[in-house]
């Protein structure tokens, strides 16, 4: 396969902080399109390897992004194209309001003020928040701070969405409105989760990180499914597929 | 916190809410300015300014008995520093305090009733603006002034995480609360030094956070916005009418003082 | 201690705004340039730092219960250009939205408050310091910040008594009385907060412009 | 039943903030050794009601901790009874080192500085902490974090326990490992999570939270799985209960 084909390919990537390696030889791939998920325990170097997927963090090794490499000359064209979606919905949300956040990735990727606010606009409404836009990021509920920090980056129609978990601290009908959204993410998705429910729910193909290495990759159901594999590193097999296996079993 | 009412104020929608924030920028700086330039007598002097920013509040249909209350905040200090005054700037005596041999005089009096005067008058105004502008469209203004940029970027992200830090503080407090019925002094500092030092690492890593949320979505050290700032028809007469109002302050100044 | 509008003359309020805007300009030249503009949020969130701060109280011996002022301890963190301007910020956010403090009085209240703690309590921190040891470093910031609030309370007076609100003595006197106390608040906290960064993440007190 | 034999006692509790009614009329009671849960949706007032629990809010209506009225009188005997774990360890943890902040509240209550340092010592370990000491807590893991934000309430020997959300953010191992720190606390519990499972796990008998108001309360096992309930109040029936119901009807 060409690597333009791939919407991300990372090649032996390894990055050193303070002496610790974060990541080691890290080679993975996700073709355009996929949704797959990123788990391990906390650690694990989840995060680092996210930064490293729009340029935030550059360590040795290679990744593309559909077919472009990252380096310090292209990093304007891959942050359009790769959009990052943090913990903290606060982080995200810096601008006075809401219209102004989801304006200013398209801003700074030099569309017109009139573009910028309809894509704004467009944005906020998909993610249910079109009468918000006024509103400060303070007023909102977790659930739809939430939205609005995905918001901000839907705006900017990135192919490819990097998301850190998004799900921390929502309460069950918050949790179940991501769910949906993310579902429905337009693009290639790489969801990084403690919510292992959630993974399953929203990802067919999972990556599993632990002490800065890929350890396993391959579907969702069979990878987390795996007990042993699960509880060496840190993690649980979600009660959804222990059902399943219980029902099969039963 | 106040400054949550503030807000909640700032996004009413009534006509002086609309009004371009530069111009009631404007108009408020040239009001202080000429309030805290008025001589000192006579006091009648005050009426008029006076008259203008309690109109301008009842205009723009804010809780008025909150306005009041908040402009009493001037009380203490002028109070503490003031209150020398009229028993220290002669040379005219008005009566003696039976039995303490302080005589007050009339100049003295004066001066700091003018004070008081003259600090509730600028609050007020202080208060018109800020009570019928959100605290971004002011920053639009200070922008179009050339206003620093490092200012105005800093005024917005203070506000932006005021809330979020001042809360933060709020349950750091209480943690210590829940857990400390008592304490000695010695113990209390450190923990106070705890404290504050965590927020200060929290507020660190935050803006480390914030800037790459920033980085990633295209950030180049340019902040670019989508608001803009028009002068509409309305707004060029209310500066209009305000700058005839105000010009009569100074007048009314220059008249007194000269003696005429 | 805010001036609030009203109380200084005008000579006095547009000396001090003359000094503050030169002041002001040459801090945000130096502060553009320490602190580029790819960390447009560090200042910001460090104001609002400065008023989460100013909510944790610590009681004074004296009565009163003292707040951090933060001066020092943003010179120290930040160097004194950048602490400038982001004291400048928390200055007219207090007066803006917080009523505390007057517009014309800004400039008055930044070089008591701001210029005064954030430059000379850094002179100060620097010269006692030296390259000593914990002891020493603390001794020094508590005098810097000690110094910072008594020397800003002072200037506040004379500019009162400059502007014919009070009469020099009794103002001087009791200015300088009460910040004596609350000055010794702000010398202790400020030790005990640069103690625990200190300990807690000591490459932030090294790396000093 | 006297009040005495109560743990806590509610009695017609009612808390307005700010002109908004954050809890209307709520009574309710644990009894001494009981593990009860406190579910709602966000913004159900659940962290509202916790902090009247040990004084740090006083609504109208009565409290009462072992048959003491919490008035001002009564704080510093109340807090001493009553441990708090807040949602963010990092509110919690504000001393130089992690036996500085356990031995915190001992001191606080008046014990000498050596049964104070043996407290902080005795809870650490108990959390599986006891190399740590040394340590600011800003050098841990989320999961170290978190038991040590309950060693420093631990260490108080508190007769009564008011969890707030304390698996948020938790990896799937520092998740089990504090279900398992939960249901050995010693002494009444009171548990607030949006984690339902934990909550099946930890807690035999539940309260719902919604609006300021208490809307139900029962057998954890029983008001977790009425579906309608769920929906109504913006939960949902946990995973564990749905394939309980699901096996018996297999």
């Amino acid at each position: 396969m060409k690597p333009g084909d791939l919407a991300v390919a990372v090649e032996d990537l390894s990055f050193d902080y303070h002496g610790h390696q974060a990541l080691s030889g890290i080679s993975f791939s996700l073709e355009a399109g996929e949704r797959v998920a990123l788990v391990g325990p906390n650690g694990a170097g989840k995060s680092t390897l996210m930064l490293h997927l729009n340029g935030l963090l550059m360590g040795s090794g290679v990744v593309r992004i559909h077919g472009l490499r990252i380096e310090k000359s292209s990093l304007s064209k891959v942050r359009q194209q790769v959009g990052m979606v943090f913990p903290d919905p606060e982080d995200q949300l810096f601008m006075p309001t809401l219209e102004e956040d989801a304006a200013f990735g398209p801003l700074n990727m030099g569309l017109s003020r009139q573009q910028a606010t309809q894509r704004a606009r467009q944005a906020l409404a998909t993610m249910g928040l079109a009468e918000l836009g006024e509103r400060s990021s303070h007023h909102l509920s977790d659930g739809e701070r939430r939205r609005a920090a995905i918001a901000t980056v839907l705006s900017m129609e990135p192919k490819v969405w990097v998301l850190d978990e998004p799900g921390a601290n929502l309460d069950p009908k918050g949790r179940r409105e991501l769910i949906a959204v993310l579902r429905q993410l337009p693009g290639t998705v790489l969801l990084a989760s403690h919510d292992m429910d959630m993974v399953v729910q929203v990802c067919k193909r999972c990556l599993v990180l632990d002490g800065g290495k890929l350890v396993a990759q391959g579907l969702t159901e069979q990878v987390l499914a795996d007990a042993e594999l699960m509880e060496q590193h840190g993690l649980e097999v979600p009660l959804r597929l222990a059902n399943k296996q219980r029902s099969e079993t039963c | 916190m106040h400054h949550r009412t503030v807000e909640q104020l700032a996004a009413g929608a009534g006509p002086i809410h609309r009004l371009d924030p530069r111009v009631k920028l404007v108009t408020v700086l040239a009001f202080v300015v000429g309030v805290s330039t008025l001589p000192v007598v006579p006091l009648t002097l005050f009426l008029w300014p006076a008259v203008l920013v309690l109109s301008a509040l009842l205009v723009a249909g804010l809780p008025f008995l909150f306005v009041l209350s908040r402009s009493l905040l001037v009380l203490p200090f002028v109070l503490m520093v003031a209150m020398f005054l009229p028993f220290t700037r002669g040379p005219t005596p008005l009566w003696v305090l039976p039995g303490l041999e302080l005589t007050v005089y009339q100049e003295g009096l004066q001066l700091s009733l003018a004070i008081l005067i003259k600090g509730a008058l600028a609050l007020l105004a202080v208060e018109w603006l800020v009570f019928t502008t959100p605290f971004h469209r002011l920053l639009l203004a200070m922008r179009a002034f050339r206003v620093p940029r490092v200012i105005v970027v800093t005024l917005s992200f203070l506000f932006r995480y005021l809330d979020l830090l001042a809360d933060q503080s709020q349950r750091v407090r209480r943690a210590r609360m829940a857990r400390a019925p008592g304490g000695t002094v010695r113990w209390r500092l450190r923990s106070t030094g705890g404290m504050i030092g965590r927020l200060l690492l929290r507020a660190l890593d935050r803006a480390d956070r914030v800037h790459q949320a920033m980085l990633a979505r295209g950030f180049d050290g340019e902040i670019r916005i989508l608001s803009c700032l028009q002068m509409r028809r309305v707004d060029v007469v209310f500066l209009v009418g305000a700058g005839a109002g105000l010009v009569a302050v100074p007048i009314l100044g220059l008249v007194a003082g000269g003696g005429l | 201690m805010h001036l609030p509008d009203g109380i200084l003359s005008a000579p006095v309020w547009i000396g001090a705004g003359a000094v503050t805007a030169g002041a002001l300009a040459l801090c945000v030249r130096r502060a553009s340039r320490q602190l580029d503009e790819q960390r447009a949020p560090l200042m910001g969130v460090l104001g609002a730092f400065v008023f989460a701060a100013q909510m944790i109280n610590f009681p004074v011996p004296g009565g009163t219960s003292g707040h951090l002022m933060g001066a020092v301890l943003l010179a120290v963190l930040l160097g004194p250009a950048a602490a400038s301007v982001v004291l400048f910020c928390v200055f007219l956010v207090q007066s803006l939205l917080f009523q505390d403090g007057g517009i014309t009085a800004l400039g008055a209240n930044f070089i008591n408050m701001g210029l005064v703690g954030s430059f000379g309590g850094w002179a100060v921190y620097r010269l006692l310091a030296g390259g000593g040891g914990q002891a020493r470093r603390s001794l020094a910031a508590f005098v810097a910040a000690w110094a910072a609030v008594e020397v800003g309370a002072l200037l506040a007076a004379l500019q009162l008594w400059a502007s014919g609100s009070a009469p020099l003595m009794p103002v001087l006197w009791t200015m300088g009385t009460v910040h004596a106390f609350i000055g010794i608040g702000e010398g202790l906290i400020t030790v005990a907060t640069l103690r625990f960064l200190s300990a807690a993440r000591p490459s932030l007190l090294e790396s000093v412009p």
